[in-house]
This record gives structure tokens, C-alpha cells and sequence, in this order.
């Protein structure tokens, strides 16, 4: 395993450790919750945002708090839901009169540790309002599963709803704006290579050298079909074959395009889909409102990328303009 | 059987879940995510850690301890299943010392329930119920023969392996596997196994 | 070859065009030279500062043109330095009349590239000067090779040239801060694993399961050692080790603290071995004042990752500090 | 020689950079970055697209155009370092149709200046110098001999191969290579080798 790492139990923690000894004035870190939070958090007059989900797709969601953004995420091990204790005392200390936002990726471990965790937050009389992102396109509706997944459309819904919390709205109005982001947010994504989880030490999965996986989950869960490694032109007309009917994003519509990289793969490749995707979509006369180019939602060190596309309103625009300072930064 | 015998159970499944932490998690990596063997093994570590401060008024308010305990620190899936199984399981021998046969049936039929509502799941969805539920009948078959516990628990055994074995032919269609569709059958639930690895377990140390 | 990329030797032109095309309203693209300059550059009150250097290392330094950096960089091929033509050309396209700042990675190629350049420009009666950047340790320094390597200790460099053009001073003074800056800045890096150049295809070297190569160079240049891979807390170590008692930074003195990804290794693990590596400053009397966490400077998908330290002083505090606007961005 | 035999030589030069790519990358990797081939084949590729266009006024002129078309597309050590070394090789024949013996082994001598000229490199160094040195010095005894122009061209590439052959002893001290240290030795040197390899084609087709 070519990782940096101590002990792999503590990888989680000590990436927390990390994170918090680099924005010391921004901040705070509970270690008993894996609760990375606002140093001014929680604010009465501002709804609190809370996120949690498995660990391993950094920045999303421990590196995304602050403001206008995030007031607080908890994180479970890597790839696993954080246990519901997590969730409820992040939710407590997090408890502002205005109300408290849990984002939840939609799988079936978040789900539950989430849903059990508003309903004793409930019984504990506070005002907590759940709201679930299912943008993968790649897994289809199905009674059987949860449904769809949510993954590195969820930039978005965090975003708007951070921006809308910031300016001081009410939790309903909030959770109006996230179901709307999610609503017109759409994601598929590819793998190249497995990612290789620190407690395991070796690839969650196999794919040959010249293989792909089309639609792969960003926990290493397999996606529609495994297939040829292809041109990032072909691969390209792939995700967008797949992301553009399914809303569908038509001629007229303006979005916001991200092309999100996975892990390993460099941003000069992310750059090289960008262009074609950009492209691409003018000429079906979908005009890009704006670009997102990088990492935002990962799945370990596996190499590969999604491509989001989130149809485009004033008040969208708006709240994906305000400004936010989190602890992934340039400079 | 004695309050005893539930610690001895108890402590078994507990010991087995640290042992097995990359078996369990190699099977999750088959058509799950892999992390299956890592979030019961710290849940269990948790559990061991803390084994000789458990209140042991009664057995049920020594299970009840045990599933706060572990579900505090598995995340996952299995967190919330597990530990509403163990909850609902301490339920039916709540105030209890010594723990009859019919209530260990209960409290296994108590148990899938609250996986059931839980999760969402059902017989054939390719998960643990899948293991856990002709486990429990072949207990209650068992003890309706007037079976020895040593064979109850070897009867036990052998239903949850012979099930979870065939958990082998089903689609997956709850957690995670689910999303893999068609290419989930061929490979056993890693769930339904660990039941088997802890009832072949339990069953040898009678 | 996992990578996203149709003809490999259109690797870098299609990166540009999608950089281009991702800031439509900053950045102007001139394929001719591989140069990405903003959108308002030249402009004839403000020193024109250029980047080169090859291509395989973003966000460095194409992708962090922008108001408070660079005016333009025009890069070569991947780890190839830029022909002498698109450095003079852009020399010329940023002409301005307070004068023009190359910036180059000390590498024979860059340098004679650069100084081909140079003299070319001063010929044609432009006002250029030349600042080199070196402050890769791993490699001691020699009559033999063109000296020290430039590697991601060049962010500071161009961040505070950058912001002191953008306030307008004069291009004398721009070196002397930049020199300044480069002086005060030491950084080394750790490979495990090798990368691979789009046009070759293959691993640039072999490394095994268990090794790392220790100060590697940005290229893949082989480092002081190959070791047998060990813990973040025994890799920091070895960093701190060869960084701190090269300058030497002190008890008592303030550090910028850079944890830098080669491409292939997640922010994660950037953020364990920030947080080790902020520990242990501290434990020797050494303040960190600010944490840099993330890709600046990038070996393609080599995973590893490199630590530089600036030794801070009120002046380099307020030009790191002061803002910019550039491609690389989150929002 | 006639200025055909000149642009026979570049012609040679420039279909054999684009041939060897991959050998001369592959040779770059062991000690370098593994992009000397890439380099050589971007900026030959240019001359051989607009091979037909060239200013052929003279020998001179002609060789001055191929420099300039090569490296304005020649990045890394290769485009200063081969451009130089063609540019100054102009200079020599500048205004000259016929290109005598006594010329070729100018035009070498001037490129070896100034490439040193160029990156400071000497012999020894472990670069190309280490193969145009003694190629020229073959060329220069040969001629001095009153060999045929044949034999000249065989014992240049004869030289240059066992040059560029021996670099493998060398340490490197000028390029990427440097940085490696002892670790350069044991490998030859790719500028070198792409030398010899031009030398021997150059022969064969004379
Ligand atoms: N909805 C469900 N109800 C009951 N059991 C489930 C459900 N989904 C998954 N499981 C069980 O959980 C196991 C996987 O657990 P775990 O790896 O912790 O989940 P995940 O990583 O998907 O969150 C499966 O093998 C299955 O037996
Ligand atoms: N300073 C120098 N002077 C002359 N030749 C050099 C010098 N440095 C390197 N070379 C030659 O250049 C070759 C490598 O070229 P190239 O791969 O283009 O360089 P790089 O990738 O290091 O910029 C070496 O094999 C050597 O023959
Ligand atoms: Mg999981
Ligand atoms: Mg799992
Ligand atoms: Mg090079
Ligand atoms: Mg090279």
C-alpha cells in the first residue's frame, strides 16, 4: 500500500488532526465525534448545516466547513457511515434556535444513522430537518435499493444551502433550496484504476490495464459496465450520454459544469475532459454558466472522474456566487 | 441456559468479529465497498475493551450495554443493524437471569425484526436476515424435538451455513451490493457469512 | 497507461484549451506558444511576470495566471522545457513598459531556454530580467549540474512577486523580492510511486512495493536514496530533516508550511502529514504561521508529496497575504 | 559534397529522430525524464512537414531554416542544444553549394562549441559532446588519409557508436542526469547514442 500513513485505525483521526492544526483560527475539532466544526459555530441566528457520510472523498466533507458553507461535518470511517452516536451529538452541539440541516448522502448506512438521529434530536425537542442527494445517475431508480446516490453533485446542494444559511434563511425555506439544487443536479462518474482503502491495504477491486468502469460509485462500487479503456473524447460522449437525457438538460438550458477528479487522477487530465465536455455541450446549444474543475468529492486515491452538470436559475446562481472561506484554499 | 451462557455468546461473537476483521471485510470487497470486517471489528474492540464494566444487573440489561457500546462505534450499515438487533434481542430478556429456549428464539425472532424495520430488508434480499431467520427455525425445530443444547446449537450451525452459503444465488437488493445488480449474485452476502462464522463458533465452544 | 487523453501529443494543447475554456472572462489561450495569459495583460503600469518550465506539474504554473500571480506562462511539453520561440514570443505579448520578470525553474533546459530568451528580448530593447528559483534540498549543490532544482517552493516565489507587481512596483524591486523569497524557501520531496508521461506511456522508473524514492525530483529524477517505505511520522522525519537544518530554520522563527501532492496521493494524506509536520515544528520552537495543504506543484499522478518551509518576515506575511484571483479556485 | 548531400544527411537526421522516439525516450528514462525522444520527434516532425519550403539559396541558408523550424519546436535541453549546434554548423557553409571534407569537420567543430557555449558541458560530461568529438576527429583522420567519402562516413559512425557505447563508464555532470549522480553510471548516455544511431544511418545510405 503506497500510502502516507501510521497506524490505518487512525487514519481518519489524525487527517482531522490535521486539519484542524492547519486552520487553528477557523476551525475547532472534536475529537470524540470525528466533528470537524465552525469555530463560531453554533450561530442562533444562522440554521446549522451539518454533513456526515463515510471519510475518503476529501475534500468532501470535513475540508468544505466554514463559511457559507458547512458549520460542521462528522465523518464515519473511511467508506462507512458515521455511527448515529456521531451524528446526534454533532446535531446537539451544533443546535441552534433557528434549526439544524443534516445532509446525507443517500445510502442505506447514512440513511439510517441520520433518520435514527433526527428522531432522537426530535425527542430531545430540537428542530432538525433532514435533506438526502441522490445525483449518480449511474445506479437506476429501484425499489430495492435506497435509490440513487449522492456524490460529487453534492458540492452543489452544500453549497446553495450553505450560502442560503449564511444569509440568515428559515430551515423550511433552506431545505426548499437544497431538494431544488438536487433536483437539477446530475453526476456519472468513471474509474480507471481501484482505490485502495488504508485498512484493507490492497485495491477494493480489480480492472485491467485496459479497462474501465463506467458509472463506478465512489466508494469502489461497481457501475454500469465495465468496458475498454477508451479516448477521453469517447469517454467523454459516455458521461455525457449518460447525464444529458437523464434530467434531461436540453437546448436553451444554461449549467454549471464540474469535472470532478476521483483521486489520483491529475488535474491537467480533469482540465483535458473539461475542454471537450465545455465543448461538447455547446454544440447541443447547453451553454456553460460556469466552470468547476478538481477535486471535490473523491473516492481515495482511485483514479478516474465524474462529470456534473446542475441546470442553472437566478437564485441557484446567486447562492453558487456568494462567497464562502473554507480550509481548501490556494493561498 | 445461565446468564453466563449469554455472556459466553456474547463474548464469542465479540472475539470472532476482532479475529475475522479481513475475512469480513475481504468478502465486502466482492460486491460491497470492503469495510464490512473493519467497522465490526472496531465496534467489537470497543466492546472487549470495556467487557468487565458491564452492568450485569440482569441479561438484558447486560445486552443493552453491549449494543450501545458496539453501536457507538461501528458506522455503516452495520452499526445501526447491529446494534438494533442486539437492542431488540435484550428486550425480550429484560429484568431475565436465566434465558429458556423459547426466549432464545424471541430474541432472535426480535432481532430480524428490527433489522427488518431498520433497514428495509426482507427474506431473500441477500443480506444477514437471509442467515439469521432458517438459523432461527432450525433452533426452534430443535428445541421442539427435545434436541440436547450442545445439538441445538450445532443444528444452529449448520442451518446458518447452509444458508448462507446459499445467499450465493440471490441478487443483492439492500445496501450497497444492491447497486451492482446482476453482478452480485456469485459471491456470498457477507453478512449471512459472518452469522454462519459466529453460530459454527458459538456452537464448537458449547 | 491510465489517463484521460486522446492523442498524447496533444496532451498539453487540449489541457490549455480547457483551461481557457473553464475562464473564459480572465484567461486568454495563444496556442502558438502554449501560453495562457490574462485576459488584461499586458498592462503598462505593472511589471509582466512569465513562467515556463514544462508542462506535467499543474496547477503549476498555467493554471495559476491570474490577478496577484503570473501574466502568463507558457509551458513546453510535459517535463519538457519550453522552446526558446514561446518564451520570447510571450516575452513579447507581455511586453510592458515597466518591464518583464521571467521566473524559471533552475533546470538546464529551462535555463538556457530563458536566457536564449532573454537576450533575444533585451536585443529587441525590452527591459527582462531573469529570476531563478532552486529550493529543492535533495539536491546538493554542485559546480556540475546547473545547481539546486526549482520545485513547489516556487508558489511563494510567484505569490509574492505577483502581488507586488499587481501594487506596482518596479521591476528591480520585484527581484529583489523574489530572490528574497527564494532564499528563505526550502522544500523536499518523497515519491511512492513513479508517474507517467502521456507521449512515453509507461512508469518514467520502477519502484517497488515496498520502497520510496527519497527526494525525488518533480520529474521523476531519482532522489538522495531509495528506501524502504516506513510511517508518516517516520517520512516527516526524514523531511523536516533535510529541510530545517539546510536554511537553517530556528527556534523562535515564524514558517509558511507547505505540504504539496505530487498528483497521485489525496488530500488526506497531504493533511496527516501536515498535521505530524506542524507537531514537530512546534515541539523544535518553530511557528507555523500559515498552512499551504493541497497540489501546487505536481509530478503528473505520481503519488508522493513534498514539504517546504518560508522563513516569514513582516514583508513576505503581507505579500502572501495578499489577494489574488487565479484558476484554480473551489467556488 | 554537393548541397544534395547535405540535405541528404539533414533528411537522414530528421526521418531517424522520428522514427526513434520511443528508443530515445526509453533511453531518457533510465537517468533522465524520459522525453529526449518526444523532444527530437516534435521538432523534427516540424522539419520534415515544411521540408519542401525550405530556402535552399545555399547550403548554409538551407541548414539555417531546418535550425530555426526545429527548435522552434524543440523544448527540454535537446532544443537549445540542437539548435545551437545546427545553427553554428549554418554559419560554417553560409553562401557555399559545395561542401568540402575540410567544411564538414568545421561545421562539427563549430556545433561542438557551441553547444558548450550553450550549457557549459565539456568533454566527459556525458552528453553528445562525448560522440561528436571523436566522430570528428575520425572524420578529420580519415580525410587526412584520403579515404573515400564512404569509408569517411563508415568510420565516423564507427566511431561514434564506441563513443557513445563508452559513455556507459561515464558519471553524469550536465543535464537531468546529473542529479542522479553515481547512480548515471552503468547507463549510456541518450544525446550521445542518438549520434551514433544518426552516424550509422548516414553511412549505410551514402
Ligand atoms: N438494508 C439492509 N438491511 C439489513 N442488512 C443489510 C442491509 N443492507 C446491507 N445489509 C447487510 O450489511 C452487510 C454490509 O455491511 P457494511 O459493510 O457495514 O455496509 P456498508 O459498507 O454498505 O455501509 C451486507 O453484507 C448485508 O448483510
Ligand atoms: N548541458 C548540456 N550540454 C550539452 N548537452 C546536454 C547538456 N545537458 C544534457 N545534454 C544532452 O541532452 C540529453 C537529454 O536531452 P533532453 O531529454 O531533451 O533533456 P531534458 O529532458 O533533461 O531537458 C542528454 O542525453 C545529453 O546528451
Ligand atoms: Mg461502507
Ligand atoms: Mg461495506
Ligand atoms: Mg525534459
Ligand atoms: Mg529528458
Amino acid at each position: 500500500m503506497k500510502k502516507f500513513v501510521n497506524d490505518p485505525r487512525n487514519f481518519v483521526p489524525e487527517m482531522l488532526t490535521g486539519i484542524a492544526l492547519a486552520n487553528p483560527d477557523t476551525l475547532t475539532y472534536v475529537p470524540d465525534y470525528n466533528l470537524i466544526m465552525r469555530a463560531d459555530a453554533p450561530r442562533q441566528d444562522k440554521v446549522s448545516i451539518i454533513q456526515g457520510s463515510g471519510s475518503g472523498h476529501e475534500p468532501a466533507h470535513v475540508m468544505v466547513v466554514g463559511k457559507g458553507m458547512l458549520d460542521g461535518a462528522c465523518p464515519g470511517d473511511v467508506f462507512a457511515a458515521p455511527p448515529m452516536e456521531y451524528v446526534l451529538e454533532t446535531a446537539k452541539l451544533l443546535r441552534s434556535d433557528k434549526g439544524v440541516l443534516l445532509l446525507v448522502n443517500n445510502y442505506t448506512g447514512d440513511k439510517m444513522a441520520f433518520e435514527m438521529a433526527q428522531e432522537l434530536a426530535e425527542a430531545e425537542g430540537m428542530n432538525v430537518k433532514t435533506l438526502f442527494i441522490n445525483d449518480d445517475v449511474a445506479v437506476q431508480d429501484s425499489t430495492w435499493t435506497v435509490g440513487r446516490r449522492g456524490v460529487a453533485g453534492n458540492f452543489f446542494v452544500m453549497k446553495a444551502v450553505g450560502a442560503a444559511a449564511e444569509e440568515g434563511a428559515e430551515l423550511d425555506e433552506i431545505v426548499r433550496i437544497g431538494e431544488k439544487v438536487n433536483s437539477v443536479t446530475r453526476t456519472m462518474g468513471i474509474a480507471l484504476t481501484p482505490c485502495t482503502p488504508p485498512a484493507k491495504g490492497s485495491p477494493l477491486f480489480e480492472l485491467g490495464d485496459d479497462e474501465m468502469e463506467v458509472g463506478v460509485g465512489i466508494h469502489g462500487e461497481p457501475g454500469r459496465r465495465r468496458a475498454k479503456l477508451v479516448s477521453a473524447d469517447e469517454i467523454v460522449d459516455e458521461l455525457l450520454g449518460a447525464v444529458v437525457p437523464d434530467l434531461p438538460y436540453e437546448s436553451g438550458d444554461e449549467v454549471a459544469l464540474m469535472i470532478n477528479g476521483l483521486g489520483g487522477t491529475p488535474i491537467s487530465e480533469l482540465y483535458i475532459l473539461y475542454g471537450i465536455a465545455h465543448r461538447k455541450l455547446e454544440e447541443k446549444g447547453i451553454k456553460v454558466w460556469r466552470s468547476y474543475v478538481g477535486e471535490y468529492c473523491t473516492s481515495l486515491d482511485m483514479a478516474g472522474a465524474s462529470l456534473t452538470l446542475v441546470k442553472m436559475d437566478d437564485e441557484i446562481a446567486r447562492l453558487l456566487e456568494a462567497p464562502a472561506e473554507i480550509a481548501i484554499r490556494v493561498f | 441456559m445461565t446468564q453466563e451462557r449469554v455472556e459466553y455468546v456474547m463474548r464469542t461473537i465479540t472475539d470472532q468479529c476482532i479475529e475475522n476483521e479481513r475475512y469480513f471485510s475481504d468478502l465486502d470487497s466482492v460486491a460491497g465497498d470492503g469495510d464490512f470486517g473493519y467497522s465490526l471489528a472496531r465496534g467489537f474492540e470497543n466492546v472487549r475493551d470495556q467487557w468487565d464494566g458491564f452492568d450485569r444487573a440482569d441479561a438484558g440489561t447486560f445486552l443493552q450495554k453491549v449494543a450501545v457500546t458496539m453501536s457507538g462505534r461501528i458506522g455503516g450499515t452495520s452499526g445501526p443493524i447491529w446494534g438494533t438487533a442486539v437492542l431488540r434481542a435484550a428486550g425480550v430478556v429484560k429484568g431475565k437471569h436465566d434465558v429458556s429456549g423459547d426466549d432464545v428464539v424471541a430474541m432472535l425472532r426480535a432481532a430480524v425484526e428490527g433489522i427488518k424495520a431498520r433497514g428495509g430488508a426482507d427474506l431473500g434480499d441477500k443480506t444477514l436476515i437471509d442467515a439469521l431467520v432458517p438459523m432461527t427455525d432450525a433452533i426452534e425445530r430443535e428445541l421442539a424435538a427435545g434436541s440436547s443444547p450442545a445439538d441445538v446449537a450445532r443444528a444452529a450451525a449448520t442451518a446458518a451455513r447452509t444458508a448462507a452459503d446459499a445467499t450465493k444465488e440471490l441478487q443483492a437488493r439492500r445496501g450497497r451490493a444492491a447497486y451492482t445488480g446482476e453482478r452480485s449474485i456469485g459471491s456470498v452476502d457477507p453478512g449471512a457469512t459472518a452469522v454462519a462464522v459466529l453460530a459454527e463458533k458459538i456452537a464448537e465452544g458449547w
